[in-house]
């Protein structure tokens, strides 16, 4: 066992197309195409059914049983009737702005499904920045959610965005810190890559970077307890309060794509990918995928909200210096045992667990209430 | 505020959604799955006894919302009242029972059914032969122990889990 | 037990500070006038011996001559409660002076009593109809309002 | 250079996922920040004291049942107490006992989804709601059980109750009260020590003693500053001087407290319940009244400790079959009055935190 020492061939060739593929690059082009927009939509059905399911069982309830099999249409069902549905502009709407938000909070999310490697080179673009290419891609999605909540010319909508673009913009920051450790170990960007390296999955490496990029990305991706941006019991549904028919199943589905994005994200970096004993890897993506939704369900059901005060202390106060002194830590390791590794995974967890103590000691949310 | 105990918290919340997980869950399923109502229970419809009725109109004096009316008039050879028209408006009915309370000749009871929506208006409003007994207009033992003794025993929902986890 | 403390006594020591604020003295409770009830308020809730700091209600009972404004005064140190009424003979513009100085409690209360029996609290920093909405005719809970 | 920033009005209810009703709130926000509310209500007024004045004193029953619709059983005792002591009822001991049992029953049906909603309130996705709802369930069944109503049950009557409880209530109950500390232990594991729910509500909202005096709050909300004020131990109506419980406070009058007053007094309500199932004996379960009441000329209240605080009935009476007046003293619309001093300063989330730890029934509030 050693470190993922890159061969230098390797890194610097751009890897965009399959060269043994019969028709080259734009068949490549096309059939990843099709399959990740089909990948992203039936695992979108696949996690609201799950997440529907799930949470009725932990709620002692049944969830959704009446269309199909253990209610597995339900989704279908959903969205026939919300396409049926009548498509409401409200009068005092930016009417331009309006339309476009739901289809640019959605495209942003599809196209990171570009560098998700599903098995040993099956990826659309296996660029050689990709995961910065992703950290990119990514935020692009809160704009549409700006102009959602902006252009509905409604206080909840706006409340709702205003909390999501500052939730992201203080995120961004822990989650690129933590996705470094990886790419430190494995010294490259590719994702490709990131998932070759993986003799032991990143999560035993690197528990630290995984916590604070499994919390950053729940916060970004709004999924709770960072649910502030459609905090029903607070503002109403937040940013798509407005939204109704074809533009409101957009946003639901790219809640739930976000979720993919962050889940799809995680098994790549921390999980070992694809990789995987016996079966297929493809397969071993889609239970790890569905494995990482579950817990991010499981405390969905749990967990209360935060404050949007108290989401901000976190990030600054809690994740940020952690996933700077887990970069530092990591750097060191690397420069002075290139090497050893099976021993440093003990460490690192030892490491994890007196950070977090101690930081816990020391963390403060501060005070909540302003002087008016 | 401090994080002062670790995520113990969070993880005894996450520990009690997981055990649900394995739960038997609560939900009925309503049309095909029915449950026994309460013995007493006091469902949308009245039932009127024509026989034992005397027309004194307790009831409707009774009536908090007043939505019973009797007419009646004097039947001079039996010394009598006879009830003309008992005509009960179910859609201002507030269920309270108090008429089957007040009726001392134990001529009014409450409709064990509860499945009594209508679509008209007008059906709501139930008169004289529309409120006598039938089969599938059983009488519930609201105020009448003995009628209750006929019924199926109530499901409980304490009793339902407990077997269940047994 | 809560206990009713003596009305013959209270009233007595009332008439003490105030004279003729008392104007009767009925099975239970102290009546007093209606231009001395914030004084007299104000010297049951602040005087040791009878330390009434909790209001337990204000409700107001149309008896046609009169309106009759009841407030119910509770001690939570001492658990005893005194009944403290005052009336109110006119019937087009009643007035009463507002407590809610002494007890935030009787804000609301008073909105209702004003919106629903038509008697307005002077100094009541914000005497407006609460459930009734505003340009609603009339006091229902008035017996003359149909 | 500094941004010119202004407040703007965000109209909060009346429809509201959480505003427990048609409560409505004009707040006046700057960002995020509450810098003014105003509670509006009127949504759901039915001129209940009006109505019952038109109304025979057993025709009122039905009415109070709508006053504060989560606890019926609690407002049916309230209104028959005052009338016994109008007309000098009698209530037969085992009536008495009966009594008791279903206020507390209610008392913790009540606080099950005074909890619940708030913990919803917090964020927890429906599953706290959910839970208690499984178990108000339970009690409902019983209520049903007993007088063939869950919600408006309807049941007491001055002199007693209306029927006595059937043969399989008490060993239901018996079973309920078997179950019901394991359950609430388990929904304590769930979020009592959670840090976000502590982070949330700890120090928000805090209710000082001297405003929860001032503005007459009572019941958990006063309790949860810390007063030590029963109307089941200060002034025992019905037998609970019979009882042995405990009173539990709070100690600084935050959300939190106010969360873990209801809780405790859950735990309490079933040692009553415990008690009574014990002491219960046989006999009448209603004294011999006049179908119409006819109460001598005079006036009274009475209270009770009802789940929502100190629940009151003002009963004048002019010797008819009606009251000439019946004023209810509401504890719903009393402890909102502080909602403003609670939420000047907070955050729109905290809004809804703390009015969801008032534990409000419009039903009440609007009459």
């Amino acid at each position: 066992m050693m470190i993922f020492n890159p061969d230098p061939s390797s890194v610097r060739q751009m890897p965009t197309l399959a060269p043994d593929w019969p028709g080259g690059f734009w068949w490549h082009w096309l059939l990843f195409t099709v399959i990740i927009i089909a990948f992203v939509l039936l695992l979108v059905m696949g996690y609201i059914w799950l997440e529907r399911r799930a949470m009725g069982r932990m709620q002692a309830r049944l969830g959704p049983n009446r269309a199909g099999p253990f209610g597995l249409l339900q989704p279908v069902a959903d969205a026939l009737k919300v396409m049926l549905k009548e498509d409401i502009v409200p009068v005092n709407a930016d009417k331009i702005v309006h339309l476009l938000a739901p289809i640019i909070a959605f495209a942003p999310v599809l196209i990171i499904f570009a560098v998700v490697p599903f098995a040993n080179g099956a990826l659309l673009a296996d660029l050689n920045i990709g995961i910065v290419f992703v950290v990119a891609i990514s935020s692009i999605s809160t704009l549409g959610v700006f102009m959602a909540g902006w252009g509905s010319s409604n206080k909840y909508s706006l409340l709702g965005a205003m909390r999501n673009v500052a939730s992201v913009v203080s995120y961004e920051i822990p989650v690129v810190l933590s996705i470094a450790g990886v790419v430190l170990i494995t010294g490259s960007l590719s994702m490709n890559q990131i998932v070759l390296a993986q003799e032991i999955p990143f999560i035993l490496l690197q528990p630290l970077g995984f916590l604070i990029f499994f919390i950053g990305g729940c916060a970004e991706i709004n999924r709770s307890p960072f649910d502030l941006l459609e905090a029903d019991s607070e503002i109403v549904a937040g940013f798509h309060t407005e939204y109704s028919g074809m533009k409101f199943a957009m946003f639901y589905l790219v809640e739930y794509a976000e979720a993919l994005v962050i889940s799809a994200l995680i098994t790549t970096l921390f999980l070992g990918g694809w990789r995987g004993p016996i079966l297929p890897p493809w397969l071993w993506f889609l239970v790890k995928v569905m494995v990482v939704f579950f817990v991010m369900v499981w405390t969905r059901t749990t967990l209360p909200r935060v404050r949007i005060d108290q989401l901000m202390a976190l990030a600054w106060k809690f994740l940020f210096p952690l996933a700077l002194l887990n970069l530092f830590i990591t750097g060191i390791e690397i420069l002075a045992w290139p090497t050893a590794i099976a021993w440093l995974i003990p460490v690192n967890i030892a490491v994890m667990v007196i950070l977090v103590l101690l930081w816990s000691k020391l963390f403060k949310l501060g005070w909540g209430r302003v002087e008016v | 505020m401090k994080f002062e105990r670790y995520g113990i918290g969070i993880a005894k919340g996450l520990r009690v959604t997981f055990k649900h997980l394995f739960r038997r869950p609560v939900t009925v399923q309503y049309p095909e799955q029915k449950l026994h109502m309460s013995r007493r229970i006091r469902g949308n419809e009245l039932i009127w006894d024509k026989d034992k009725c005397t027309g004194c109109a307790t009831c409707a004096k009774t009536c908090p919302q007043g939505v019973i009316q009797v007419i009646t008039s004097v039947d001079a050879v039996e010394n009598k009242y006879v009830v003309e028209k008992f005509e009960v408006d179910t859609g201002y009915c507030i269920s309270c029972g108090l008429c089957i309370e007040a009726c001392p000749y134990e001529a009014l009871y409450m409709g064990y059914a509860y499945e009594r929506a209508k679509y008209r208006r007008e059906d709501v409003i139930q008169t004289n032969e529309q409120l006598l007994p039938s089969a599938d207009r059983l009488r519930s033992g609201y105020m009448y122990p003995e009628i209750a003794a006929q019924l199926p025993r109530q499901t409980l929902l304490l009793e339902r889990i407990t077997e269940e986890e047994e | 037990m809560t206990l009713a403390l003596p009305v013959k006594d209270t009233a007595q020591r009332i008439g003490e500070h105030f004279a003729d604020a008392v104007t009767e003295v009925t099975d239970g409770a102290v009546i007093v006038k209606s231009e001395a009830l914030f004084q007299v308020a104000e010297y049951l809730k602040t005087n040791p011996d009878f330390d009434l700091n909790y209001l337990t209600h204000i409700t107001a009972v149309d008896y046609f001559d009169y309106f009759e404004i009841i407030y119910q005064l509770t001690s939570l140190n001492n658990n005893h409660s005194l009944l403290l009424k005052t009336r109110c003979y006119d019937r087009d513009k009643p007035v009463v002076p507002s407590v809610v100085g002494l007890w935030r409690g009787a804000d609301f209360q008073e909105r209702e009593i004003y919106d629903l029996m038509g008697i307005s609290f002077k100094g009541h920093p914000n005497l407006k109809r609460i459930v009734m909405w505003d340009g609603f005719d009339g006091h229902p809970l008035r017996k003359d309002y149909l | 250079m500094t941004l010119k920033t202004e407040p703007f009005v965000l109209n909060v209810g009346p429809q509201h996922p959480s505003t427990h009703g048609v409560f409505r709130m004009r707040a006046t926000l700057d960002g995020e920040v509450v810098v003014d509310i105003e509670p509006i209500f009127g949504y759901l007024h039915r001129g209940i004291e009006k109505l019952a004045e038109e109304r025979t004193y057993t025709g009122v029953i039905p009415l109070t049942d709508r006053l504060d619709y989560l606890s019926s059983m609690a407002n049916n005792l309230g209104y028959c107490l005052a009338v016994e002591k109008l007309a000098g009822i009698p209530v037969p001991e085992r009536a008495q006992y009966i009594r008791v049992i279903m206020a507390e029953l209610q008392r913790i049906a009540s606080h099950l989804i005074a909890v619940g909603a708030f913990l919803n309130d917090c964020g927890a996705f429906m599953t706290p709601i959910v839970y208690m709802i499984r178990e108000r369930e339970k009690i409902l069944d019983l209520f049903d059980m007993v007088c063939g109503q869950r919600l408006t049950y309807n049941y007491m009557r001055p002199g007693g109750v209306s029927q006595e409880i059937p043969d399989e209530f008490l060993p239901a109950l018996d079973k309920f009260l078997k179950q019901m500390p394991g359950w609430i232990d388990e929904y304590d594991q769930l979020l009592k020590e959670n840090e976000i729910l502590l982070a949330r509500s700890k120090g928000v909202g805090t209710l000082s003693q001297e405003l929860a005096i001032s503005i007459s709050a009572s019941g958990p909300v006063l309790r949860g500053s810390g007063i030590k004020w029963d109307i089941r131990r200060a002034d025992p109506y019905s037998i609970y001087e019979r009882f042995e419980f405990d009173i539990p406070t709070g100690t600084v009058g935050d959300c939190y407290d106010r969360y873990r007053v209801r809780v405790e007094e859950m735990r309490q309500s079933l040692r009553i319940l415990e008690q009574a199932r014990q002491q219960i004996p046989g006999g009448e379960f209603r004294s011999k009244v006049p179908h119409l009441i006819r109460p001598p000329v005079g006036e009274t209240y009475a209270h009770i400790e009802a789940p929502k605080g100190e629940l009151g009935f003002y009963l004048v009476s002019d010797n008819s079959i009606a009251p000439y007046r019946c004023h209810v003293r509401a504890p719903s619309l009393l402890n909102v009055t502080a909602l403003r001093d609670l939420m000047i300063g907070w955050k729109i989330a905290d809004l809804i935190l703390i009015f969801g730890s008032m534990d409000i029934c419009m039903g009440e509030i609007d009459r």
